[in-house]
C-alpha cells in the first residue's frame, strides 16, 4: 500500500497561477471569542428565521402588489404554476380538423423512443394514405424526453403541457390508446408553433 | 383517609419488595425497587417530611437506581439465572428462618412496648426544606463537609476502578 | 389515625424481606438492590421516629444515608464491573476473590 | 397536605390517561405478525448481531457523575433557601463544599472520563 | 466466554447503516463496527442503484444515450450532458458554433448552482437544520424554473444535442436570470448566516472527514473534494472546455479538506457560478446555435418537411444512428462533483460501442473507509453528505 | 394488471383477520354506526400520511420538491417523514428499484404496521422505466402491493400531488376489513410464518 | 370546604384540560404552522370537514384519530411489558409536573383565599426534578425493552444525555433559589411584582443556562441526539408505532408546555405584567366591585402568565427550527466542561454579590 | 509537443513492452503488454518528468470476436505538467487476469472491483476482490457483449 507523510504538503499544480485564481475560502482556523460563546450566532440564525416568519406573517395580513400572499407556496389543486412555453409534458397526438389523425405510423418515434413506450400499427385508407391503426403510448415506460416529438416529420406527435390526471391507482389503465392520445390541433396550437420555430432553419 | 393512603402505600411498597427479592431477573428487580422507593417517598409525605419525600425520589429512585440500571444493561446479565447448590440452599434456609425470627422478635418488641403514640398535627415548618437545612447547616456541619470528602473520595475510587481497562488498553 | 408502630412494623417488614433477599439471592446485583432496600426500610423507621418525636435530627441522618448510600453504590458496583472484567459472572458463589 | 392530595389527583389523572390510551391502541388496530415483521429494524436488512451486548463503560461513568453531582446539588438547595439566613458563614461552609467537588470534576476531567472521543 | 467478554470496552456492535436509511440516501449500505460510539472499521457497500447504464448505452443509439447520462448525475444533469456531447463531438472531430457555447456554459453553471445547493441542503438537513435546506430548496426551485424555461424539464433536461443544442435561450430569459439570481442572493446570505458562523455548525462539520492533499490525490479525489483539501485542480481550468478559458471566476480552495472547508468550497462556487452565468449571459454572441452537419445534428423542421431528400435522410439519421468514425476519446469535465470523464469507443456503427463514465463520487465513496475509522458515529453524517455520493452517478 | 387485486385477494384470504371479512359484514354490515366510524377514520387517514420515503434515485431531487416550500406536501398532512417503518404509513417509493434494492424493499415493506399504503413515484418505481435490463426491478408491484402510480421521469411535483390525492380517494373507500393487509406476496413461506 | 373543594376541582380540571386539550394537540399543529411559515410555505390545510379548513386545525385531529387506529406493534423478543410501560413512564411525569407552577397569584374572592397553583408544596421545584429523574427511566427502558440496535444506542445516548443535563439544570437555579430564598414557586412568583426583580435582570447566565439544560432535558434540537434521524433513525422510539410512539411525543410536548411555565415563574415574572403591580390592577378594575375586580384582575394574571408561556414555546419552536443539533460527544461536553463549572461559578458570584447587597 | 513527451518517455523506458502508440484526437494512447503493467504504472507515477499522480480512470471494454478478446484502460492525469495518457492491456480470455495496480494508486481499488464484477477479470493482488456493483450470486458478467441485455436474474420475485 501507498505510505503517506500525512502532512498534506503542498501538491504542485500544473496550471498557470494567472489562469487559475485560485481564491482560499477559510479565513481563520480559530473561532472569535464571540462565536465560541454560541449564544449570539443562535440569536443571529434566529433573527434570520423570525425574518422570514414575520414578512410571511405580514404577508398574509398585507399581500405583496400582484400577489395573493408572500408565501412562496403555490396551493396547487386551486392555482397552477404558470408553465414556460418550452415545457414538454405528456406526448399527445395532433387531431387533424376532420378528425383523423396527422400520423402516417412511419414509426420514427417508435424506433427514436428510448423506453420503447410507443407501438404502432400501421394501416393504409383506402386513399393510399398510411395511418397507424393502433397507437399505443405506454405511460409507465415514457420519459418525457421529446425524441418523438424531435423526430416527428409530420407534426403529429407532441409534448402538451398536460400533467394533471395521470395518477392511475391500476397499472393497466396508463397503455394509453389512441384515442385517449388524440387532442385537436386547436388545443396544442402553442406548442406546434414553438416546435416550428425552435427546430426552424434559423435555429441551426 | 392517612390511615387509607398508609395502608395503599405501605401494601404497595411490600409487595413491590417481595417482587424484588424473588425475582431472578436484574432489570425487574431494579424496576420494582424504584416503585419500593416511590411507594416510601408517599409515605415520607404522610410522615411531614417534604424535603426527604423530594430527595427519596430525586436521590435514590432517579439517581442510584438509574446507576444500578445502567450496571446491569452494562454487564448484559439479564439471562443469568441464579442456581442453588445443595448446600447453599441448606444454608438460605437456616438465614430465613434466623431473618424470620429476628422479624418476629422485632414485631413483638413493638407490639409489647404498647407506646401507641397518635400522630399529632405537625408544627407549621415540621420537615420543610429551611427546617432541615437549618439544622443540617449549623448544628450537623461536621458531617456535611466530611460528606463532600466522602463523594470526592467514592467520585475517585469508581472512576479508577472502573476506568482502569480503558487506560490500560490505551497503552 | 396511624401510630408510630405501625410504621415500625412496616419497616421491619421491608428491612427483614432485604435481609431474606440478601441470603436467597445469588446475583450480586441483586444482593446490592436488597441491601439498599434495609437502608430504605431503616430511613423509613428514621423519619417515623424522627416526626414521633418532632424532632428534626432524623431527617438529618437520612440525608446523610442517602448520601453514604450514592458512595457506596458508585463505589460498590464499580468493583462489580471490575470483578466482572476478571471473570463474566455476577453470580456469588462464582466470584472468588482468591482466584482473580 | 391537602397540596399532596392534588398531586396525587394529578398523577392519578394523568395515570389513567397514559393508560386509557396504552389500552385503547391495543385494542382498536389490525394487526398481523409474521417472522419478517417482527425483526428489528435495521435499514431493510436483517440485524447481523443482536443489540443485547455491552455496551461502553463511559456511560457507566456519567450515570456515576450524576449520582454524585446530583447529591452535590441536594446539598445545595437547602442551603440556597437559607443563604440570607446563614451569611458569610454559610456562604464559606458552602464553598469548601463546592471547591472539594470540584477537585473531583477536575479530577475526572483530566483523568479523561469525560472525553467521549478518546 | 470469557476470551469475549475479558475486556469489557472492546465490545463491538455492528450495524448495518442503510441501504434504507436517511443518512445513506438510499443507495449505499455501511456495515459499522462500533465501539460504544466510536467507530472501529467501516466497510461500504454500494451498487443498490445499478441500473445498468453502460448495457443500456451499448444497446441504443448514440442519441438515445442522452436521457440516460440526465440521470447519471441527477442533481446536476446539464453538466453530463454537456460532457457526453462533448466527448462524442470530439470522437467526431467537430466544433460546436460560439453560441451554442455559451449557451451550454450557462446551462452547466445553472446546473451547478442547483448541485451545489441541493448538497449544502441535504447536508443542512441530516445535521438538523431543516430550515436552511429549504432556503436553498427555495432557491434553487428558482434555479429549476430558469432551468425548466430553457430545456423544458425541471431535472431530466435532455437538452444538448451532438453538434449543438435541443433549442436557443427563450426570450426574456437574461432578465429572468437576473432577477432570480437576485433573490438566490438574499437566500444564500441567510443560509449563509445560518449555517457559516454557527458554531453548532462548526463544531459539526469542522476537523472531520480530513484529508491530506497527497492522500486525496491517490485516493482519485477531484472536484470541491479535492480542492477543501487545498490542491486548486479543475478541469475548467486546467483543460478549459467551452468558453471557460474567457470567463473570469475564481477556483475556491480549502486548507484541510475537512467537512466545514468542502462546504465552504461549495457555498463560494455557488457565487462563483453566478458571476460565471452573468459574464456568459453579458458576452452573448448571436448566430446559430447547432453545427451545419444535417448527418450528424438531425435536420432542421424546414428541410424535413418540404425536402424530400431531406426526410429520407432523417429517417435514416433517426432508424440507423449517426456513425461516428472508430475509434476512442476521453473527455472530461468539470461536474458538481469532481471531474466527469466520458470514455467512448466507437467501432463505426451507429451504436456506442462503450460508452464508459468516469464517475467523481465513486473514489470519494471509496475512501468513506478512511476518513471515518476511529470517529464517531455521528460523523458519518456531515461526512457522507459532503461527498455528495450521488447514486446514479457511482452505481450507474 | 388485474393480478394485483387478484393476489391482494388471495392475501387477504390466506391471511389472518380480526374479523373475516364475510362476519364484519353480517355482523355490522349495513350499521349505519359502523359505516360512521368507517368513515370518521378514513378521513383521519387521508390526511395523516406518515411517510417513509423509500428514496434511491433521480426523483428524490423531484421529491425534495415536494416537500419543499412551493409545492409543500405538507399541505395535505404528509410532510412528517418517519424513517422507522413503524410509524410510517405511506411507503414512497422514490426511483429505480435494482435487483440487489429489491429485498430491501420487500423486508421494508413488510415491517411496516398495518394500514400501509404504498405509493409508487416516477416510472422507474413503476413499470422499471427506460431501464428494461438485467438489473433493474420491472416495477415495484411485481414485489408489493401499490396503491397509487405516478408516471413521470421524474414526475412533476403537481403530479405527485395528484397521485397523493388519488390516494386520498382511495383511502376514503375503504372498508375496515382491507386490513390487515399482510405481507408482501414475494416474501419467503419461511419468513411468514405467524408468531 | 365546599369552596376549597371547589376552587381544587376548578384547578385541576383547568389545567388538565388546558394541558391535554389544548397544548398537547395543538402545539403539533403550531409547530408545523410556524416552521412552514419561517420556511416560507404554508404547512398543512387541507383537511376539511365539509367546507371548512380553518387553517388546518384538523390536522391535529386527523392526526389523532388516525394514531389511535394504527397497528400497535410490539417486536419480537422485546419485553413486552417493559416495552407498554416505557411511553407510560415518559407521559405520567410530563403531564403531573404542571401541578406545581403557579398560573396566577393568589386573592381573596368572596373571603375565600384562593392559591392559583394546583398544589402550592414546599420544595416546589424539587417535585419537578424529581418527576423529571422518573421520565429518564422512560427512555431507558424504551430503547432497552426494543431489541434494536437503533433504539439501544438511542436509549442510551438520551438517558446519559438527559442524566447530565439533570445536574446541570439542578445547579443552574441555586443562584435564583439563592435570592428569592425559597423553593416555593408560588412565593417566587409573588416576589417578581417589581419588573426590575424578575429573575432574568437578576440571574442572566442562571436564565441561559437553565433554559439551555432545560432544552436538552427535553432533547429537543439542538439536542436532539437521542432521536436524531439521520443518524439514528428514530433512536430510542425506532420500534415503537401508532399511539405509543405519540406519546413520547405529547410527553415532548407537554413538556415545552412546562419547561415554559417553570421559566417563566423563575425568570419572566411570572404572572406580573411589567410595571403594573397587583395594587394598581386591583384599582383599574374598582369599577366591577371588589369581588369582579378581583376576578378580573385574576384572569389579566393568568392570561398574562399564559402570554409568557406562549412566548417560551415560540422561543423554543424557533430554536428548534433554526440550528442543525450537536454531535453527542458535544452535547455531552457542552454539559459538564462547560454549563457545569458556569453555573457553579455563577452560584459563587451571586453568593458574593448577595453578600455584598447584604451588607 | 508536448503531448508526445510521455509516449517517448514511455518508450525509451519500456521500449519492448510498448505494443503500439497513438495519439487519436490528442488522447496519448499507449497499448502495453499486460505483464509489465505494475511497472510501467509505477515508473509513470514516479518519473520526474512524468509525475502521473492521478488515476483517473480504470474501465475494461469487451472486443468479443479479437484477440485479445479484452482490454484494461486506465487514464492518467498528471497534474503537475497538466497531461492525461491512456495505458490499455490486453487480456486474453483464455488467462482473464492481469495485475492488479492498488499498490501503485490506492484509487485502484474500487475501479479493479467493479470491473471485476462487470467484466470478469480478475485483478492478481488485488487485497478484496469482490462483486462491487451486483450482488454476491449474480451469475455472469453483464457488460460482456455476449450476456443479453434483458437477461435477468432476480434476487426475489418474479423474473417478468
Amino acid at each position: 500500500m501507498t505510505q503517506f507523510d500525512g502532512k498534506g504538503s503542498q501538491v504542485t499544480v500544473g496550471v498557470p497561477a494567472g489562469r487559475l485564481k485560485p481564491k482560499r475560502v477559510r479565513r481563520n482556523l480559530d473561532l472569535t471569542l464571540w462565536e465560541k460563546l454560541y449564544v449570539f450566532e443562535i440569536i443571529r440564525g434566529m433573527y434570520v428565521t423570525t425574518k422570514h416568519f414575520a414578512l410571511n406573517m405580514l404577508g398574509f395580513v398585507l399581500p405583496p402588489r400582484g400577489k395573493k400572499r408572500s408565501v412562496f407556496t403555490v396551493y396547487y389543486p386551486d392555482e397552477k404554476v404558470v408553465l414556460p412555453p418550452a415545457y414538454r409534458g405528456r406526448p399527445v397526438l395532433v387531431m387533424r380538423p376532420d378528425g383523423t389523425e396527422r400520423c402516417v405510423a412511419c414509426g420514427l418515434c417508435e424506433t427514436a423512443c428510448p423506453g420503447h413506450a410507443i407501438s404502432i400499427v400501421g394501416a393504409e385508407r383506402e386513399n393510399g394514405e398510411r395511418y397507424p391503426l393502433s397507437y399505443v403510448l405506454d405511460m409507465t415506460r415514457c420519459v418525457y424526453c421529446g425524441f418523438c416529438e424531435e423526430v416527428c416529420p409530420k407534426e403529429a406527435i407532441v409534448m402538451s403541457s398536460e400533467y394533471q390526471g395521470l395518477a392511475e391507482t391500476d397499472r393497466s389503465r396508463m397503455r394509453y390508446s389512441k384515442e385517449q392520445l388524440l387532442r385537436s390541433e386547436e388545443s396544442v396550437k402553442g406548442r406546434i408553433e414553438y416546435i416550428r420555430r425552435i427546430y426552424s432553419k434559423c435555429n441551426y | 383517609m392517612q390511615l387509607l393512603m398508609f395502608y395503599l402505600l405501605g401494601l404497595g411498597a411490600v409487595v413491590a419488595a417481595l417482587i424484588m427479592v424473588t425475582n431472578k431477573r436484574p432489570v425487574r428487580a431494579a424496576m420494582s425497587l424504584i416503585a419500593t422507593m416511590s411507594f416510601l417517598a408517599g409515605l415520607y409525605v404522610l410522615l411531614d417530611a417534604h424535603l426527604i419525600a423530594a430527595l427519596q425520589l430525586i436521590v435514590y429512585a432517579g439517581a442510584i437506581m438509574v446507576l444500578f440500571l445502567f450496571v446491569i444493561m452494562l454487564l448484559n446479565i439479564e439471562e443469568k439465572e441464579g442456581r442453588l447448590a445443595g448446600s447453599a440452599l441448606l444454608w438460605q434456609m437456616i438465614a430465613i428462618a434466623v431473618v424470620g425470627l429476628v422479624f418476629v422478635l422485632m414485631v413483638s418488641v413493638v407490639k409489647l412496648s404498647d407506646n401507641v403514640v397518635p400522630l399529632g398535627e405537625a408544627a407549621a415548618l415540621f420537615g420543610t426544606t429551611r427546617a432541615v437545612g437549618k439544622m443540617l447547616f449549623t448544628e450537623y456541619l461536621l458531617p456535611f463537609e466530611i460528606a463532600s470528602v466522602l463523594l470526592l473520595a467514592a467520585i475517585v475510587g469508581a472512576v479508577i476502578l472502573a476506568k482502569r481497562r480503558i487506560d490500560d488498553s490505551d497503552q | 389515625m396511624v401510630s408510630l408502630n405501625s410504621y415500625l412494623i412496616l419497616g421491619a417488614m421491608l428491612f427483614s424481606i432485604g435481609a431474606v433477599g440478601v441470603f436467597t439471592q445469588r446475583n450480586a446485583l441483586i444482593i446490592y438492590m436488597c441491601i439498599e432496600l434495609m437502608l430504605n426500610a431503616v430511613n423509613l423507621t428514621l423519619v417515623a421516629f424522627s416526626r414521633f418525636l418532632n424532632n428534626l435530627d432524623g431527617h438529618v441522618f437520612v440525608f446523610m444515608i442517602m448520601t453514604v448510600a450514592a458512595a457506596e453504590a458508585a463505589v460498590g458496583l464499580s468493583i462489580i464491573i471490575s470483578l466482572f472484567r476478571n471473570k463474566p459472572t455476577v453470580n456469588v458463589d462464582d466470584i472468588n476473590l482468591s482466584k482473580g | 397536605m391537602s397540596e399532596y392530595i392534588h398531586v396525587l389527583i394529578m398523577l392519578v389523572l394523568a395515570a389513567a390517561t397514559a393508560g386509557g390510551m396504552l389500552v385503547a391502541t391495543s385494542l382498536i388496530g389490525p394487526k398481523k405478525s409474521f417472522i419478517d415483521k417482527m425483526e428489528p429494524f435495521e435499514c431493510g436488512e436483517s440485524p447481523i448481531v443482536s443489540p443485547k451486548l455491552r455496551f461502553s463503560v463511559k456511560f457507566y461513568l456519567v450515570a456515576l457523575f450524576f449520582v454524585i453531582f446530583d447529591i452535590e446539588a441536594v446539598y445545595a438547595y437547602p442551603w440556597a433557601v437559607l443563604f440570607k439566613e446563614l451569611g458569610l458563614f454559610g456562604f464559606i461552609e458552602m464553598m469548601i463544599f463546592l471547591t472539594i467537588l470540584a477537585i473531583g470534576l477536575i479530577y475526572v476531567w483530566r483523568r479523561g472520563a469525560l472525553e467521549w472521543d478518546r | 466466554m470469557s476470551e469475549i467478554a475479558k475486556d469489557l470496552h472492546t465490545e463491538h456492535m455492528v450495524i448495518n447503516m442503510g441501504p434504507s436509511h436517511p443518512v445513506t440516501h438510499g443507495t449505499v449500505k455501511f456495515l459499522v463496527t462500533l465501539d460504544g460510539e466510536t467507530i472501529e472499521d467501516l466497510k461500504v457497500e454500494i451498487g443498490y442503484l445499478h441500473r445498468g447504464f453502460e448495457k443500456m448505452c451499448e444497446s441504443g443509439t448514440w442519441y438515445q444515450v442522452f436521457p440516460y447520462t440526465d440521470r447519471l448525475n441527477y442533481v446536476s444533469p446539464l453538466i453530463n450532458n454537456v460532457g457526453y456531447a462533448l466527448a462524442v463531438e470530439k470522437l467526431i472531430g467537430i466544433d460546436v458554433p460560439e453560441r451554442c457555447k455559451y449557451v451550454r456554459v450557462i446551462a452547466c453553471e445553472l446546473s451547478r448552482i442547483a448541485d451545489h445547493m441541493t448538497n449544502v441542503a441535504a447536508g443542512g438537513l441530516e445535521l438538523g437544520a431543516f430550515t436552511a435546506f429549504l432556503y436553498f430548496v427555495e432557491a434553487r426551485e428558482l434555479v429549476w424554473d430558469l432551468i425548466e424555461m430553457l430545456c423544458g424539464a425541471r431535472v431530466t433536461t435532455n437538452y444538448v444535442r451532438i453538434g449543438g443544442l435541443k433549442n436557443d435561450l427563450p426570450d426574456g430569459f437574461k432578465q429572468k436570470t437576473l432577477e432570480v439570481f437576485k433573490r438566490c442572493r438574499v437566500l444564500w446570505s441567510d443560509v449563509n448566516k445560518l449555517l457559516t458562523k454557527n458554531r453548532v455548525f462548526i463544531d459539526r462539520v469542522r476537523d472531520v472527514g480530513t484529508m491530506p492533499a497527497e492522500e486525496a490525490i491517490a485516493y482519485g479525489f477531484t472536484g470541491p473534494c479535492l480542492r477543501a483539501c487545498g490542491v486548486p485542480y479543475d478541469v475548467r481550468k486546467a483543460n478549459p472546455y467551452l468558453v471557460y478559458d474567457r470567463m473570469d471566476f475564481e477556483v475556491p480552495i480549502g486548507e484541510t479538506g475537512d467537512n466545514f472547508d468542502k462546504y465552504l468550497v461549495r457555498m463560494e462556487e455557488i457565487n462563483q457560478s453566478m458571476r460565471i452565468v452573468e459574464q456568459a449571459l453579458e458576452q452573448l454572441p448571436g448566430g446559430p446555435i447547432n453545427v451545419d452537419m444535417p448527418y450528424y445534428r438531425w435536420q432542421s423542421k424546414d428541410d424535413i418537411y418540404n425536402r424530400i431528400d431531406s426526410l429520407i435522410f432523417h429517417f435514416k439519421t433517426v432508424i440507423e444512428g449517426i456513425k461516428p468514425p472508430p475509434g476512442e476519446v476521453y473527455l472530461a469535465v468539470e461536474s458538481g462533483n469532481g471531474e466527469l470523464g466520458f470514455y467512448l469507443v466507437s467501432d463505426g456503427s451507429g451504436k456506442p460501442y462503450k460508452c464508459r463514465v468516469r464517475p467523481p463520487c465513486f473514489p470519494l465513496t471509496a475512501a468513506m473507509p478512511r476518513m471515518m475509522k476511529g470517529r464517531l458515529i455521528a460523523d458519518i453524517v456531515p461526512t457522507f453528505d459532503m461527498i455528495n455520493m450521488i447514486g446514479g452517478e457511482c452505481d450507474r | 394488471m388485474g393480478s394485483i387485486k387478484g393476489r391482494l385477494g388471495a392475501l387477504r384470504r390466506s391471511g389472518q383477520e380480526l374479523l373475516d371479512s364475510g362476519e364484519a359484514e353480517r355482523l355490522l354490515g349495513g350499521s349505519v354506526l359502523f359505516t360512521k366510524v368507517e368513515s370518521v377514520v378514513n378521513w383521519a387517514r387521508k390526511y395523516s400520511f406518515f411517510l417513509y420515503p423509500f428514496v434511491t434515485a433521480c426523483c428524490g431531487m423531484e421529491f425534495m420538491s415536494v416537500a419543499g416550500p412551493k409545492y409543500d406536501l405538507d399541505r395535505f398532512g404528509a410532510a412528517l417523514p418517519r424513517f422507522s417503518p413503524r410509524q410510517a404509513d405511506l411507503l414512497m417509493v422514490v426511483g429505480t428499484i435494482s435487483h440487489k434494492q429489491a429485498p430491501v424493499l420487500v423486508k421494508v415493506y413488510n415491517q411496516m404496521t398495518e394500514p400501509k399504503w404504498v405509493f409508487a413515484f416516477g416510472v422507474c418505481a413503476v413499470s422499471g422505466g427506460f431501464y428494461d435490463n438485467y438489473a433493474t426491478v420491472q416495477g415495484i408491484d411485481t414485489l408489493i402491493p401499490v396503491d397509487v402510480y405516478v408516471p413521470g421521469c421524474p414526475p412533476r411535483p403537481e403530479m405527485v400531488i395528484d397521485g397523493l390525492m388519488k390516494l386520498q380517494e382511495k383511502v376514503a373507500q375503504e372498508r375496515w376489513s382491507d386490513w390487515p393487509r399482510g405481507a408482501a406476496p414475494v416474501t419467503d413461506e419461511a419468513k411468514l410464518t405467524e408468531c | 370546604m365546599v369552596a376549597d373543594l371547589i376552587e381544587s376541582v376548578a384547578k385541576i380540571v383547568f389545567i388538565f384540560s388546558i394541558n391535554l386539550g389544548f397544548f398537547a394537540p395543538i402545539l403539533g399543529w403550531v409547530e408545523r404552522k410556524q416552521s412552514a411559515v419561517m420556511q416560507d410555505r404554508i404547512g398543512a390545510n387541507r383537511a376539511n370537514i365539509g367546507k371548512f379548513t380553518i387553517i388546518g386545525l384538523f390536522h391535529p385531529i386527523a392526526d389523532a384519530v388516525k394514531v389511535l387506529t394504527k397497528e400497535d406493534f410490539v417486536p419480537a423478543g422485546a419485553n413486552k411489558f417493559f416495552h407498554t410501560l416505557a411511553p407510560f413512564i415518559c407521559l405520567v411525569p410530563a403531564i403531573a409536573t404542571f401541578s406545581v407552577i403557579p398560573f396566577g397569584g393568589q386573592y381573596e374572592l368572596f373571603g375565600h383565599h384562593v392559591n392559583l397553583v394546583i398544589a402550592d408544596l414546599d420544595v416546589g421545584i424539587l417535585f419537578v426534578f424529581a418527576l423529571t429523574s422518573l421520565a429518564t427511566f422512560g427512555v431507558v427502558l424504551a430503547g432497552w425493552s426494543s431489541r434494536s440496535n437503533w433504539s439501544l444506542l438511542g436509549g442510551l445516548r438520551a438517558s446519559a444525555q438527559m442524566l447530565s443535563y439533570e445536574v446541570a439544570m439542578g445547579l443552574a437555579i441555586i443562584g435564583i433559589i439563592m435570592v428569592f430564598g425559597t423553593l416555593k414557586l408560588s412565593e417566587i412568583g409573588a416576589m417578581q411584582e417589581n419588573f426590575l426583580h424578575w429573575g432574568i435582570f437578576i440571574q442572566p447566565l442562571g436564565f441561559i443556562l437553565f433554559f439551555t439544560c432545560a432544552v436538552a432535558e427535553n432533547k429537543r434540537v439542538p439536542f436532539d441526539v437521542p432521536e436524531a434521524e439521520s443518524e439514528l433513525v428514530a433512536g430510542y422510539f425506532t420500534e415503537y408505532s401508532g399511539l405509543k410512539f405519540v406519546m413520547f411525543w405529547m410527553s415532548e410536548f407537554l413538556e415545552i408546555v412546562t419547561i415554559s411555565g417553570i421559566l417563566t415563574t423563575l425568570f419572566l415574572g411570572a404572572w406580573h405584567i411589567p410595571f403594573v403591580t397587583d395594587a394598581m390592577l386591583l384599582s383599574f378594575f374598582q369599577f366591577a366591585g371588589p369581588n369582579g375586580a378581583t376576578i378580573l384582575a385574576m384572569l389579566v394574571n393568568i392570561a398574562t402568565f399564559f402570554a409568557k408561556v406562549i412566548f417560551f414555546i415560540w422561543l423554543q419552536m424557533t430554536i428548534r427550527w433554526t440550528l442543525p443539533r450537536f454531535r453527542y460527544d458535544q452535547v455531552m461536553r457542552l454539559c459538564w466542561k462547560m454549563i457545569l463549572p458556569l453555573s457553579l461559578i455563577n452560584i459563587s458570584i451571586t453568593g458574593l454579590v448577595l453578600l455584598l447587597w447584604i451588607k | 509537443m508536448d503531448a508526445s513527451v510521455t509516449l517517448q518517455r514511455l518508450t525509451e523506458r519500456f521500449g519492448d513492452s510498448i505494443l503500439e502508440t497513438h495519439s487519436y484526437r490528442g488522447d496519448d494512447t499507449a497499448v502495453v503488454k499486460k505483464e509489465d503493467i505494475v511497472a510501467l504504472c509505477t515508473f509513470l507515477r514516479d518519473d520526474g518528468k512524468l509525475l502521473y499522480n492521478f488515476m483517473m480512470d480504470l474501465t475494461a471494454v469487451d472486443y468479443l470476436g479479437r484477440e485479445p478478446r479484452f482490454e484494461v484502460v486506465y487514464h492518467l492525469y498528471s497534474l503537475r505538467y497538466n497531461r492525461r495518457v491512456r495505458i490499455k492491456a490486453g487480456v486474453p480470455e483464455s488467462d482473464c487476469s492481469i495485475d492488479s495496480i492498488v499498490p501503485v494508486w490506492i484509487a485502484a481499488d474500487w475501479f479493479e472491483r467493479e470491473v471485476f464484477d462487470l467484466y470478469g477479470i480478475a485483478f492478481n493482488g488485488h487485497p478484496d476482490l469482490r462483486r462491487l456493483l451486483l450482488y454476491e450470486g449474480f451469475e455472469g458478467h453483464p457488460l460482456r457483449k455476449d450476456y443479453p441485455v434483458k437477461k435477468r436474474q432476480p434476487l426475489i420475485g418474479p423474473i417478468n
